[in-house]
């Protein structure tokens, strides 16, 4: 794996996830967003922060805020009360403080052919990083950085109406890390993927966390993020429940309220406590696969 | 740039009307006649026409902070040739008079004339002119060339137009019309050449990504 | 995506026909056009902004999409205040201030008309009535698929170009330029995709060239009519009666 | 619920389900498809059948070839070699067969925009029974027929492009209910759906099962079909298992090769039979819910 290139203009990315009590690198307070459309508002008043190398999984049904919740993350909105805050810190006001946000948080949407709109991948994840002004040497180095921690350095050529839905959705990821954020805020990424490319994806996000990039994944797939995330905050306009993962998907009253359906793990793991099949401090079932490692057939 | 409703007085929006028809008349029978021979086109020209309204509501980098008003009547001349874009450009108006108020629906004609009639064929002719001119060039460079002329001359020519428009609605009391018109034609080139010579740059940009695909 | 046809589609005028609309909107703006701008004009003004208050129009809504228009009929009326060509090459123009009075008022008036037929008619209704004109078939049809596939394409240009924004493609004019180029560009192939999609598509659902829909037709009762016609009625007459007083 | 319109023109939909024994309404038989991108088959060989209020499911990785096989049985695509029989027959040869093909069997794209054309719900619905040439009154009463079927009677005069995405996603459905098909062939039903537009969706189609349409639904989601589908086809490329769908979600080893996650329930069940927490003959669970009714906490 390429080193991490250096960028002079800001942090640089930390090594490696550090523990819980490291300061949130991404925080937002009391954030209210209303459409012009008369719908009422969309996001009402929500809290929430990631740390280095954090996952906060925002759950919720369709319509409950998440895209628009992540938006505001991302500068793309702007909140109507409520401030977003980067590294502890308030950005500054106007286009400065917008631009410094958009250089720390990424915003990746649900589907790759939005925002893929060079010829080909490579000239695809050089467009951040040129927009930027750095020189070429340096956007170079990032955009083989980018690849190679996406694992699509073999596609470098390649045009991009020409690569799999998977693939593709790595590229826009590759695009977004090309400018090297501390957040990556992530619109279902899972959805469409066949189990094999969400493993894959999952596996490479990891990685990304390895070296300290929070990631803020909305998703609507609890079985996803149980296991995965470290904290989950339920999203139905507003902020039904927030906490460690495994605390709120054991509440499942709180998800029927939000219209989700519960995760298998914390049920399985429940039952086969309670019918002695798990000892008493046993990690839930992640997967039917550790049910068979458990009972082999 | 659309003449809003209400600018031009009845019988002018008539006589636009009028001089736009035989253009928009004939893009519908070659349309209708294409449509007949291949059903498919249908829905090629449905997009085309999205495509155009689209272009038109993007709101692209100006010297005036941003404008809206940007037709992609280059591009799209070239891609779909003027008595198609007589139609389509028609059609885009109408939306955008429905849809987003730029442009009456009674000055509906007269934007019609200048922007769908006229702003394609300058696109045309500029586009195949340069094209000949430049033949001896290295292909990409010629085709920039020509596409930018293109682009920018109708955006000109639309302009132009327009402002002649206005002017004949609205004569110099001392000056008339030519008055009127080295007027109008002042006060729009503040925002108009700039817009020219934006849009023809996005459009080479737009056609070096269509070219490399 | 398109702030004003939704909110035509929740307008409270909507049920009515929107040839009944046409009546109304129409019969003002000829008022507006052909009588004399005073009193016509602030008279259209009244009955325009009377009718949008009672059919629920946004009037913010409405204050926004006239802003860019009234610029536009500003500056050209300013324009009537200078005179070119004459004894000095540039002066005030005599009369000038009555004439862009005038003009200004003339087509503010005009464009209130349109606002309130395009915030209380949606384009669909529109669309519909069309199959009933003598306009040839494949030209409302391809009208009623230019306005679908440009209300998907359109919500495709935004999160294009946010995802562009976020990636600093409007950071400097020339990265702007760079961007809308690509837009633009982008944007040709999605709509050749989403041609060749529906396409497909509509092949499962029997489509043989003929994109025929079914519309049904409420017959308008007279009072509807009336109603609609009595305020450019209404405009028209007090107009004539105060300038034959004078 | 309206009645079924009826329809002179064709063999009425049974009112409901009939056994097993039922004769097929759609076979397919030795399907081979290859795109003429010079990527090899698509689908090698596929053989198929579904009886009247039977279920289908075609399970497979992305790219394997699902969408290409539904589109063969729809005749939108025809297949290289092998064959698509109705009710047991061979439709007629050219234009009419099509006709009858597309009269009888009706695909729904996985996503809605790919077949919604016209302004307004209605209008859109009205468009596949004015294409069989049926007079308006007739048209007029399929229409409010599917409407109601699918639930979306209140957006009758709604614009399409103002729905939801499941919104949008029924009305496709009502689309294709008004032509009175036979068969329903599903690309991926739920993808992108909320559990609870999952929920809402199973429950339709169960609805239009009841009165005898055939359903093939291609998805990769195992826990979806497990308790749901009669029948399962593995593809990936060709046809790697086939049988009931109880029988096919049993065989771990061969999920795994067509890169498919195996589904929760039946691996559940396994351990709790095993560890005497579920009778040898209960039915596996089919959601986490069913775990809560097993063991109250």
């Amino acid at each position: 794996m390429t080193p991490v290139p250096a960028d002079p203009q800001e942090t640089p990315v930390p090594p490696r996830a550090p523990g819980p009590a490291a300061p949130p690198v991404l925080e937002g307070r009391g954030l209210h967003y209303a459409y012009d459309d008369g719908g009422g508002p969309a996001v009402a008043g929500a809290d929430l922060a990631v740390g280095p190398g954090g996952l906060l999984a925002v759950l919720g049904p369709n319509g409950g805020g998440k895209t628009t919740l992540l938006r505001l993350l991302s500068g793309g909105l702007v909140p109507d009360r409520g401030e977003v805050l980067l590294d502890g810190a308030r950005p500054p006001a106007g286009r400065q403080g917008r631009d410094l946000l958009r250089r720390r948080v990424q915003m990746v949407y649900q589907d790759p052919d939005d925002q893929l709109f060079s010829a080909t991948v490579g000239q695809d994840v050089s467009f951040g990083p040129l927009n930027l002004g750095l020189p070429a040497a340096q956007v170079r180095e990032r955009v083989e950085w980018a690849l190679d921690a996406l694992g699509v350095t073999s596609l470098a050529d390649r045009p991009t109406h020409l690569l799999s839905y998977g693939q593709r959705k790595r590229v826009v990821l590759a695009g977004a890390m090309a400018l090297l954020p501390g957040v990556l805020l992530l619109d279902e990424p899972t959805a469409g993927l066949d189990p094999a490319g969400v493993a894959g994806l999952v596996a490479t996000l990891d990685g990304l966390r390895d070296r300290g990039t929070a990631l803020v994944v909305s998703t609507h797939d609890l079985d996803l993020v149980h296991g995965w995330a470290d904290r989950a905050l339920v999203l139905d306009r507003t902020v039904l429940a927030s906490g460690p993962v495994r605390e709120v998907l054991a509440d499942t009253a709180l998800l029927s309220r939000a219209r989700l359906r519960p995760a298998w793990g914390p049920a399985v793991g429940r039952v086969l406590r309670a019918g002695g099949l798990l000892p008493a401090d046993a990690p839930d079932p992640s997967s039917p696969r550790d049910l068979d490692r458990l009972h082999p057939r | 740039m659309h003449i809003p409703e209400g600018l031009l007085p009845p019988l002018h929006a008539a006589a636009w009307t009028a001089a736009a028809a035989p253009f928009v008349v004939h893009g519908v029978r070659s349309l209708t006649r294409e449509v007949r021979a291949n059903p498919e086109a249908k829905l090629l020209i449905g997009a085309a026409g999205a495509f155009c309204f689209v272009l038109s509501a993007l709101k692209i980098p100006s010297a005036t902070g941003t404008s809206s008003h940007p037709v992609g009547v280059g591009l799209g001349s070239v891609l779909f040739r003027p008595p198609v874009m007589a139609v389509l450009g028609t059609v885009t108006l109408l939306f955008q008079a429905l849809l987003l108020a730029h442009g009456g629906l009674s000055t509906l004609g007269a934007n019609a004339f200048s922007l769908a009639v006229v702003g394609p064929w300058v696109a045309y002719g500029a586009f195949r002119l340069v094209r000949a001119l430049t033949a001896r060039l290295p292909e990409g460079t010629s085709l920039s060339l020509a596409v930018f002329t293109a682009a920018f001359s109708a955006s000109l020519g639309t302009y132009t137009v327009t402002s002649l428009q206005l002017a004949l609605a609205h004569p110099d009391p001392e000056g008339g019309v030519l008055g009127a018109f080295a007027k109008y034609a002042t006060v729009f080139s503040v925002t108009q050449v700039p817009i020219a010579v934006i849009e023809g740059l996005v459009t080479v940009v737009a056609v070096r990504l269509l070219t490399s695909v | 995506m398109t702030p004003i046809d939704t909110a035509a589609y929740r307008s409270r005028w909507r049920r009515y026909h929107p040839a009944v609309k046409g009546v109304l909107c129409g019969g003002l703006l000829a008022c507006a056009l052909m009588l004399p701008p005073w009193p016509a004009a602030a008279l259209v003004a009244a009955a325009t902004l009377g009718s949008a208050v009672a059919a629920g129009v946004p009037l913010g809504l409405m204050a926004r999409a006239a802003a860019g228009p009234l610029v536009l009929i500003a500056t050209s009326a300013a324009a009537l205040l200078v005179s070119v060509g004459g004894a000095e090459p540039v002066g005030w123009a005599p009369g000038g201030p009555a004439r862009a009075a005038e003009v200004a008022a003339r087509a503010s008036a005009a464009l209130g008309t349109q606002l309130l037929f395009v915030l209380t008619t949606p384009v669909a209704d529109l669309l519909a009535r069309l199959s009933r004109t003598r306009l040839p078939a494949a030209l409302v049809e391809v009208v009623a698929l230019t306005y679908q596939m440009l209300m998907v394409l359109l919500g495709t240009a935004h999160r294009v170009a946010s995802g562009q924004a976020a990636r600093h493609g409007y950071r400097s004019r020339r990265a702007g330029l760079r961007s809308a180029g690509a837009l633009g560009g982008v944007l040709f192939l999605r709509s050749l995709d989403r041609a060749r999609r529906l396409q497909e598509g509509l092949a499962c659902r029997g489509y043989t060239g003929r994109l025929t829909v079914l519309v049904d037709e409420r017959p308008v009762p007279p009072v509807e009519w009336a109603a609609a016609a009595a305020p450019p009625l209404l405009v028209a007459a007090l107009t004539l009666t105060s300038t034959a007083l004078r």
